[in-house]
């Protein structure tokens, strides 16, 4: 064993680097060690994808058009940043993205709500919801058109159709998992029906539901790619999932990688922006906090 | 110092009949000579022994890539997606005949009866810079109506759907689909393609080939060729038939079928013909700047390898067909 | 099956809190053939307005069911339960804080559910915070407490929930499910005096679970034993006399029959 | 209050139904039970919608082309089923669906495992996943079509990076929820980092893991039905993403109605004979089992 | 902040199972401002190899903190932990056993985890439930069990980890927090006498938390008292003597100081 002293002195050291470590209060250094742990990883990971794309290309295994080089489709990247139409773009899809999610929500949850603890309604409807959320969204594309026209109706209604039962399910999953014993405490306690929904269910079940959301926004997302391509008209405006038709289109690979990667930026914006602190903060309440 | 494809060139020698010959088409009235072929066998007989498998495809663009994946060896396809493939490919694919060429048309609602009255209108292609969609924003402009009529561009089916609705005023649009609006939706015809091309022919399929498959199998295109011609004839001879035997081809395929009217109309619209117009493609090049979709010409030189075809006109003592200067030289 | 909360003042309603008439309860196979399990049988048990009744019993001898079928959480299988008081407050064996809640929010919830005021909430919440030694725990979350002080987190909610807004019909009854198990002699020293005092300030009638013997004697008012499988009274006591020797005495009586109790069954 | 012997009487007869009710045996009464639970209700639902779409189509609200009669859908479903198509159209997407759900569990479980175990792996390509979550299927096709041909590879590559993405996330979510202490019990009774997870943190994240796998089994379902546009070749066969595709292409509502029910029965019947029983007997075993 | 489990001889390895010197633990904000709490400070504490240590302390004082720490479960903010046994069992304060796992192969767990065949594994399991009197409660999960059942098969789970295969190094550790509190009394007399018996048999040293002074004097060879805030050792009893008598001197005297350390401070 090492000598006592020098393990003192060594310990020293170490609770001194621990007390940097451990923040006692929230200090100006932490946003920058938040930033090394949340945004660099990511960014180190898209470099090292980047370069081993180059090195495909490069190494010419396959010809340009099935491959384009990393630094064409960031011209072509580039192109739609420098005029500006990327933030059309990006702009079209996400608020109809968002309005499509909220709306889902706020439908879905009470249906979660009622799939999850009205054991009829479950087994007429939830089996439905498992059906409906299989469907995939360009099914519903020529009813939705003669339905509600080429109108962003017909787009929300195609987004809905992804985004509520997905939504849904998740909910119920959430609440399947909810420990009965804190229902039980919640009557006790002279929760209602209604009132034991709002302050124990739904907050016993959010980690489940909030992996739910995140499965539902993707599911509107993917949604609303497909029904953007509904219509392209000046009306509708050019969406992202118009975009990558486009491109589709006119086989043009640039383009198409071009609008993969707009698209999967939005998708882990949206994952470090909004999911990753909710879930973070709500799983660190309850002592669940990721490794 | 890349490679300009594994495929580029015409590198590769003749390595005789092909094991198995892979034909791409859709299965649409404006596919008609490569549907008859294969209902009547017209293909198998002139492969011999040479194995023939089929694919549907819905996309242009999907058949486009099979080729360019290799996963197809000859196909029928639109003349916009084949300009497209070949110039973004580096001539990977060839076009070496027509099939069709006419069928399309600006229809519109009926008390739309001149060019003026669809200002502040809505029109519909089936998507932004294929041929239809040149063909219109071309036409606009020469109408000096351009960005005063709403151009949407939407899957044709929808189109149809939206128009029976009300939310589009007209649509140029390929066959059948400019006949079922006509004939299932009340819409009129405004213009005629036809009237804006010299002689009223202009491509509308073609049958193109991945150029190492016909640098390796010459023999094996030929047959596939001479089952063209062989169902392009037999069509012409047949008009009826041939009709009938496309509208059964369809049904086998997709368990759906036109209706007689839009079929004997839309076989009207259209004429078989293994001429590939090859005078029309630098126009239509040049058309797509003009309507604004794409900022550059495609260089097309190479696009056309008529040589397999002619042997074969030649062997029927039939004139051979000009590439216009798009051909190997 | 019968579950009455009656208010009307019949001549019996009157005279108890909770009346158990003939309760069994059977736990059914759940598909993995482990047999059913008979919890409770036939047991009879009466809490008089205001009392405070000690149960006793040896480990699985059906305390905790008996503790959910007064509290209406579960269903006899056969048996009538007659209640004549507002709903019953209970405090569970394992403590069940909710996760979410810091432990003062976990205290209001139940005065939240009654409608209490925010600010109303939070007095009484840290009071009794306060009453159980947690004034400055008030902030932390259950993860973040040790097992004795979630133990008291939860006694504080049980004892929120007995808290009636004006108005409110029916007199209190407090279900304690061993509920000092978990606290040193000191801690739960104090505690039993607390739990006394409101107990006696207010009238709630207690239906107190414990394996402490001598905690049964120094509290209950009655204390009544459980025999186990199936669980059924055999024997109960009225805490009648006074002083240090009678409650030895009355100790050293229970202690002896829990023993003969246990030891009839095969196993404790 | 009631006579006493009359209660008792009163409860005789009920504890006799009680007794009907809660099966002291597994008897056989028991699948005719079950089935009235669980067949029976969504059922009646299929019929109430039925009902309800029929007594739409004789108000003649609409004109024909916009809502078909059930029956004229009935008629195009039964064709299908009467000359035996039906089943092979629903064989060609099941059998790919089945395949590529379990490649994508069979990749995604140890990927899902290794994000929710290391804070490295989980900050580098979590949001990567969440990413590609939210890419609509169609996006791949090109590509697909590109560097895998028309063949099944294509296509599989389409539902993989569908499933695959999908699944991780919900096991990392069902990872999120596990209670430390259960780990910590781990870590003392000898279990290595392997053995935890095969023993502690995959049967503890049971629950969210399957709500996740039911996620994963949707979006599989879809994406296959995205990659089955590609192509109709007698290699390929005819799938249900290609029936709904020829209905669509021809405007036909009836067959695209007739597709979408055939979508939703599938989905019912994954659910209904694979996701619910599996997600029953899980919750049933740990005590929560829905109402 | 070194955790060192030496195996080598030096001459004091062979002398103590596990040493603690000048433990501190201090549990951090979470970022709610809730400030900091010192659990422990300055802690040093020695167990001999084979010997039986109680630990006594108020709620809240840091025992569950300490056995953490001598688990390795926790890291200590500063001092050193030494340990010369095999990986210790542990018997947590909250039964945790695995929800989708029955009672028998909870107890099976700890082996299947060390590697022991299948039905060694079955005998084992079946032979230890049957020592905590839960032979027929084997195929049951944890739901369907009552509070101090569930316990008791976390006592035998953590008495299955105990037992080591041939060749393992290191002799066993028991850590054990608060085993019997949801025990009668009768079904806490038979476990404690079982306890020891396996405790004499084996050799293994046990750290032992507990709230029952009598407990501690009955089944601890040296009794150890924690103060709190922070936990420190303030005192420390050796059990030597005999007699009923002794007992009875030693736990009064345990009571007084206990209350003495608690109550100079302000919450117990
Ligand atoms: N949900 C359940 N399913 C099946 N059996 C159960 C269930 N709940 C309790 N039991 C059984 O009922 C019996 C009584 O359990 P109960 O929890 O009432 O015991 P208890 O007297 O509270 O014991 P303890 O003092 O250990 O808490 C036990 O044998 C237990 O196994
Ligand atoms: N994860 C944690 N985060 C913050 N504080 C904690 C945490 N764990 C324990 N504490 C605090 O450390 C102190 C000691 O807790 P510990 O669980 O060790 O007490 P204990 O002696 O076991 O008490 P009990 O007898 O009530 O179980 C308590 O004040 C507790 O609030
Ligand atoms: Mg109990
Ligand atoms: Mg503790």
């Amino acid at each position: 064993m090492a000598h006592p002293d020098h393990v003192a002195d060594l310990d020293a050291v170490r609770s001194g680097l621990d007390v940097l470590d451990a923040p006692p209060a929230p200090t100006a250094r932490r946003p920058g060690r938040r930033f090394a742990r949340t945004v660099l990883p990511p960014l180190v990971a898209v470099v090292v994808a980047v370069a081993v794309w180059q090195l495909l290309w490069a190494a010419a295994f396959w010809p340009e058009y099935k491959l384009p080089a990393p630094l064409t489709v960031w011209d072509e990247f580039w192109a739609r940043v420098s005029d500006g139409s990327v933030f059309g773009i990006v702009w079209t899809s996400m608020h109809r993205a968002v309005i499509g999610f909220a709306v889902g929500v706020v439908i879905g949850t009470p249906l979660g709500l009622l799939v999850a603890r009205l054991p009829l309604v479950r087994s007429a409807i939830g089996p439905l919801l498992s059906g409906l959320q299989s469907l995939p969204s360009v099914a519903w594309v020529p009813a939705a058109v003669l339905w509600f026209g080429i109108k962003d109706g017909a787009i929300y209604f195609v987004v809905l159709l992804g985004s509520v039962p997905s939504i849904a399910n998740g909910l119920v999953s959430g609440i399947d998992q909810v420990q009965p014993i804190l229902l039980r405490v919640g009557t006790t306690l002279g929760a209602g029906r209604l009132a034991a929904a709002r302050h124990i269910l739904l907050p016993a079940a959010l980690p489940g539901y909030l992996a739910g959301l995140k499965q539902g926004w993707a599911f509107s997302w993917r949604s609303l790619m497909a029904a953007e391509l509904i219509a392209v008209s000046p009306q509708l405006g050019l969406g992202l999932g118009a975009y990558l038709e486009q491109g589709r289109s006119f086989s043009d690979m640039p383009t198409v990688f071009a609008a993969i990667l707009l698209i999967l930026f939005v998708g882990i914006g949206v994952d470090l922006l909004l999911f990753r602190p909710l879930e973070r903060s709500v799983l660190r309440a309850r002592g669940l906090a990721p490794a | 110092d890349r490679a300009t494809g594994d495929t580029g060139g015409s590198g590769g020698q003749d390595k005789g009949a092909a094991a198995e010959v892979r034909l791409g088409y859709f299965p649409n009235v404006t596919h008609a000579p490569a549907i008859v072929g294969v209902d009547r066998g017209l293909f198998t007989g002139r492969l011999g022994a040479t194995k023939l498998t089929t694919q549907t495809f819905n996309s242009g663009t999907d058949e486009a890539n099979a080729l360019l994946g290799g996963s197809l060896d000859i196909g029928f396809i639109g003349s916009g997606p084949a300009i497209n493939a070949f110039a973004k490919s580096g001539g990977t694919i060839k076009v070496i005949s027509g099939a069709v060429s006419g069928g399309a048309q600006l229809v519109v609602k009926p008390d739309i009866t001149t060019p003026a009255q669809l200002k502040g209108k809505t029109v519909a292609t089936p998507s932004k810079g294929n041929t239809q969609d040149v063909s219109l924003k071309k036409w606009l402009s020469q109408n000096k109506l351009t960005d005063q009529v709403n151009v949407a561009n939407l899957d044709n089916p929808q189109t149809f759907d939206a128009f029976r609705k009300g939310d589009v005023d007209g649509g140029w649009l390929p066959e059948p689909w400019s006949s079922r609006l006509v004939v299932d939706a009340g819409a009129k015809v405004l213009v005629d393609e036809k009237s804006l091309w010299p002689q009223g022919r202009f491509p509308t399929t073609v049958v193109v080939v991945r150029s190492q498959f016909l640098a390796e199998h010459p023999a094996t295109v030929k047959a596939v060729l001479q089952g063209t011609v062989d169902a392009i004839d037999w069509a012409g001879a047949h008009p009826a038939e041939a009709a009938t035997a496309v509208n059964d081809g369809i049904e086998k395929l997709t368990h759906s079928k036109l209706s007689q009217a839009v079929l004997d109309r839309a076989f009207s619209g259209i004429t078989l013909d293994i001429d590939p117009d090859s005078a029309t493609y630098s126009q239509l090049a040049q058309d797509s700047v003009t309507a604004g979709v794409v900022k550059t010409a495609p260089g097309l030189q190479g696009f056309l390898d008529l040589k397999t075809l002619n042997e074969l006109l030649a062997g029927q003592h039939r004139p051979a067909l000009d590439a216009a200067g798009l051909g190997n030289g | 099956m019968t579950m009455t909360a009656e208010t009307t003042s019949s001549e019996r309603s009157t005279a108890v809190a909770v009346r158990l008439e003939g309760v069994a309860k059977t736990f059914g196979d759940t598909g993995r053939n482990t047999g059913t399990v008979v919890a409770l049988d036939r047991l009879d048990l009466t809490v008089a307005p205001g009392e405070f009744v000690c149960v006793l019993g040896a480990s699985g001898c059906g305390k905790s069911t008996l503790l959910n079928i007064v509290a209406g959480l579960d269903e006899p299988t056969t048996g009538t339960v007659t209640r004549d008081t507002a709903r019953p407050a209970m405090m569970f064996q394992d403590s069940a804080l909710m996760p979410w809640l810091s432990a003062v929010r976990n205290v209001e919830l139940p005065l939240r559910l009654n409608g209490f005021g925010r600010s109303a909430r939070r007095a009484t919440a840290l009071e009794l915070l306060d009453l159980v030694r947690l004034s400055d725990a008030a902030g932390k979350r259950p993860h973040e407490l040790s097992g004795g002080m979630r133990q008291r987190v939860a006694l504080a909610r049980a004892l929120a929930a007995t808290h009636q807004r004006e108005g409110e019909r029916g007199r209190a009854l407090l279900l304690m499910d061993e509920p000092f198990a978990a606290l040193d002699a000191i801690t739960r020293d104090v505690l039993q005096a607390e739990l006394q005092r409101i107990h006696r300030r207010t009238g709630t009638a207690v239906l107190f679970v414990t394996h402490d013997v001598r905690e049964a004697v120094r509290l209950g008012e009655r204390i009544v034993l459980l025999s186990s499988r199936p669980g059924r009274v055999v024997a109960e006591w009225r805490n009648d006399g006074h002083g240090e020797d009678f409650r030895h005495a009355l100790t050293e009586e229970i202690n002896a029959r829990l023993r003969e109790a246990i030891s009839t069954h095969g196993t404790p």
